[in-house]
C-alpha cells in the first residue's frame, strides 16, 4: 500500500481533474476544465488520469474534444438496466444518421440521393432532438438549403473519439463511397475510356462491361 | 424491429446476407414485405445482396430481371404497390431492352453508364446501411456503458456586482423630488381696475364734470400700461352700465372715434 | 506501468463493483451489490477498492452500511465557481437607494409614499444583495413594518464619510436637480450621466442644463 502510493499517489493537479470530471453532469473539453481549475494546464493530467483508469471498471475517455469517466464497455451486460435509456432508432433514421455521420455537412436532398427515397421530415427531427445531429449552416448553393453535421453528443454516444474513430471511414473513403455518384460515374468512365486493357482499380465501381477485367 | 435485433439481419456481412433470402423461398413472406422496404432501391439493393457476389460484380441483367420478376407477381397476387416502384420496373425493363442492344445503336446515355450509375448508387446504400449496422453496434452510452449516476455537478455561482455612483444616487434623488412636488399653480396679482372701482371713478367724475368727456379721460393718468389696459376696459363697462341706468348718455360720431361721455342731467 | 499493473490490475470482481458503484443512482448496500453481481461476495472488493481510491481526487465511503463514490472533501472547493457579473444599477433601484439614503430609516410604504410609485421587491431585494442597506428593525406602528438603513458598504462604495456628505436640498436645488425635467430629456440625462459614469466626479456630473450654474 505504501509502495503504490509513494509511486502512484496523484497530485493535487491530478485529483483536481479526476474530481472535477466525477462531478460534472456533462463531458467537458480540456479548456473548460482548465477555466474550472483556474487555468492550470490540464492535459497532463489528463493523459495521466487516462492512462491510470486503463483497466479499471471505469475509464477516462476522449470524445470529440470532450473528457468524461464512463464504465468499461466489457462490463455491459452487468450494468444493463432493465429500463432502457438508449433511444430506438427506426430504419430510416439509422441511415440518416449514418449518412450525415459519413458525408457531413449534407444537406437533406443529398441524404435523399443516397437513399432513393424521401426522408419524412420527422426522421431528421428525431435525429436533432436526440442531439446527435445539428445543423451546421446553408450551402452557398442556389436555394441554400439547410446542411447537417454531428454533434459531440453523437460522438459521446457512438464512443467515438473523432469522426476519423468512425467504422470503416478510411476503408470508404478510399473506395470513393463517400463521393457523389456523378464524380465516381465520371472516374469510371473516364477510367473504361482509357484503356479497357488497364488494371482497374478494386475502388472504381467497376462497370458491367469490365466486370472480368476487374476481377 | 429494434435495431439490437435487427443489425445482425439486415446488415451483416455481404457474404452470409440470409435475413432476406432465407424467406425468398416462400413469396408471400416476401411480399407482404414490400410495405417494409424503404423503396424501390432499397428491395433493389436487397435483391443485389442475394447474388451473394461484391456489390461491385453484381449482373444488371439478373438484378432486373428479379426486381420485375417479383413485381409482376406482387401484382398478380393483387398487391397494391406505389407508384414509385412500378416506375423503377419500367425504367428497369427499359435498362434491360438497352443493355441487350448492340452498342452502336445505343442513345446517349449508354445503357452500360446508366447501368454503371445505378450499381453506384447501390453500392453507397449498401456502404451506408452497413455503417449504420456498425456504428449501432458499437458500445452505446446508456446501453453498453455509464456515466456516473449520480454525479455531483459543478456549481457556478453568479455573484452580481452592482455598479451605480454618487451622481446617479443624488441625480436619482433629485428627480423623486421634483417628480412628486405637488403642483401648485399660482397666478401672479397683476394691476388691474375691477368694475365696482370703475364704476365709482366714473360716476363720481361725471358728477364733477358737466360737458362731454371722452372716455380716456377718466383713466388714471399715470398708471403703467397694463393698467390702462384694464381701466379702459372696466371704465367702458361702467359706462355702458350707467348708460343702461339713466344716468349717463354716450356719443360717438365716427366709427371707432372717440367715445364721449357726459351727465344726464335731471 | 506493466509494474504497476502486475501490482494493482483489479480483479473482475473489483471491476464490476467498481463500474457498478460508479453507475448507481443511489449509494449501495454491499448486499445490493451482491445481488447486482448474482451474489458475489463483494466485501472484499469494497475494502480494495476503498483503499485504492484513497488519496485520490475521488473517494469510495460507507455512510449507514451504503457505499457510494464522491469527491474528495478537501476538493469541495473546487466543484463551485464564483463568477461575478458586474451589473449596474436600474434607474428605479437607484431611487429607492437615494431614499434610503436621505430619509433612513425607512419603510417600504414610506419609499412608495415619496417615489409616487410602487417598489417591486425585487428592487429592495437588489439593495440588500448588493450589501447597500440593511433591515434596520422595525417601526412600532401598526402592522410593524420592516425598516430599511444604509451600510458602511454603501458609505464606502459612495466615498461618503458620512450621510451628511450626500447634499442638501438646496444644493441639489441650486445644481437644478429639483427642476421638473421633460420625461424624454430626464431619460437623455440618465444616458449622459451612464456613459459617462466612470469619469464623474462627486462636483462635475451636473446636468446639461445647469452647468454654468454648478461650474
Amino acid at each position: 500500500m505504501t509502495l503504490r502510493q509513494a509511486q502512484d499517489e496523484p497530485d493535487d493537479l491530478v485529483r483536481a481533474v479526476e474530481a472535477t470530471l466525477f462531478a460534472a453532469e456533462a463531458p467537458m473539453t480540456a479548456e473548460a476544465i482548465s477555466t474550472h481549475l483556474g487555468g492550470a494546464d490540464v492535459r497532463e493530467a489528463l493523459a495521466g488520469l487516462a492512462a491510470h483508469y486503463t483497466g479499471r471498471g471505469v475509464q477516462l475517455v476522449e470524445r470529440g474534444k470532450r473528457w468524461h469517466f464512463q464504465t468499461a464497455p466489457d462490463l455491459a451486460h452487468l450494468l444493463r438496466r432493465e429500463r432502457e435509456d438508449v433511444r430506438r432508432l427506426s430504419r430510416a433514421a439509422t441511415e440518416v444518421l449514418a449518412i450525415v455521420a459519413y458525408h457531413e455537412p449534407v444537406s437533406r436532398a443529398e441524404v435523399e440521393a443516397i437513399r432513393g427515397v424521401q426522408t419524412a421530415k420527422g426522421t431528421l427531427d428525431v435525429l436533432l432532438e436526440a442531439g446527435w445531429v445539428r445543423v451546421a449552416g446553408r450551402r452557398e448553393v442556389p436555394g441554400r438549403p439547410v446542411i447537417y453535421a454531428t454533434t459531440p453528443e453523437f460522438l459521446a454516444h457512438f464512443g467515438l473519439a473523432s469522426r476519423k474513430d468512425l467504422p470503416g471511414i478510411d476503408e470508404l473513403r478510399a473506395a470513393g463511397l463517400l463521393d457523389p455518384v456523378e464524380d465516381a460515374l465520371e472516374a469510371a468512365l473516364a477510367e473504361v475510356g482509357a484503356a479497357n486493357e488497364t488494371e482497374v482499380g478494386a475502388d472504381s465501381g467497376a462497370p458491367l462491361a469490365s466486370e472480368e477485367e476487374s476481377a | 424491429m429494434t435495431e439490437v435485433d435487427s443489425a445482425p439481419a439486415l446488415f451483416g456481412e455481404a457474404d452470409d446476407w440470409d435475413g432476406i433470402a432465407s424467406a425468398a423461398t416462400d413469396d408471400t413472406a416476401l411480399y407482404l414485405e414490400l410495405d417494409g422496404w424503404e423503396g424501390p432501391l432499397d428491395l433493389l439493393l436487397d435483391l443485389a445482396r442475394r447474388q451473394k457476389v461484391d456489390l461491385r460484380k453484381i449482373s444488371i441483367l439478373e438484378l432486373v430481371d428479379q426486381y420485375i420478376g417479383y413485381i409482376e407477381r406482387a401484382e398478380a397476387m393483387r398487391l397494391e404497390l406505389a407508384a414509385d416502384y412500378l416506375v423503377m420496373a419500367a425504367w428497369l425493363a427499359y435498362l434491360k431492352s438497352s443493355l441487350l442492344l448492340p452498342r452502336e445503336e445505343q442513345e446517349d446515355p449508354s445503357a452500360e453508364e446508366l447501368a454503371l450509375r445505378l450499381q453506384l448508387r447501390l453500392q453507397r446504400l449498401g456502404a451506408m446501411r452497413e455503417a449504420a449496422a456498425r456504428l449501432l453496434a458499437r458500445d452505446r452510452l446508456g446501453r453498453d456503458v455509464f456515466v456516473r449516476g449520480a454525479p455531483e455537478g459543478l456549481r457556478i455561482d453568479r455573484k452580481n456586482l452592482w455598479q451605480c455612483d454618487w451622481f446617479a444616487l443624488v441625480q436619482a434623488y433629485g428627480q423623486v423630488k421634483a417628480r412628486t412636488v405637488p403642483v401648485v399653480h399660482m397666478v401672479r396679482d397683476r394691476m388691474v381696475m375691477t368694475l365696482e372701482s370703475a364704476l365709482a371713478r366714473v360716476s363720481a367724475m361725471l358728477g364733477v364734470k358737466l360737458d362731454w368727456m371722452e372716455i380716456q379721460d377718466f383713466l388714471p393718468p399715470h398708471a403703467d400700461s397694463r393698467l390702462r389696459r384694464s381701466a379702459l376696459a372696466s371704465s367702458f363697462v361702467a359706462a355702458l352700465e350707467l348708460a343702461r341706468l339713466g344716468k349717463a348718455e354716450l356719443a360717438q360720431e365716427v366709427v371707432f372715434g372717440p367715445l364721449m361721455l357726459r351727465q344726464v342731467r335731471t
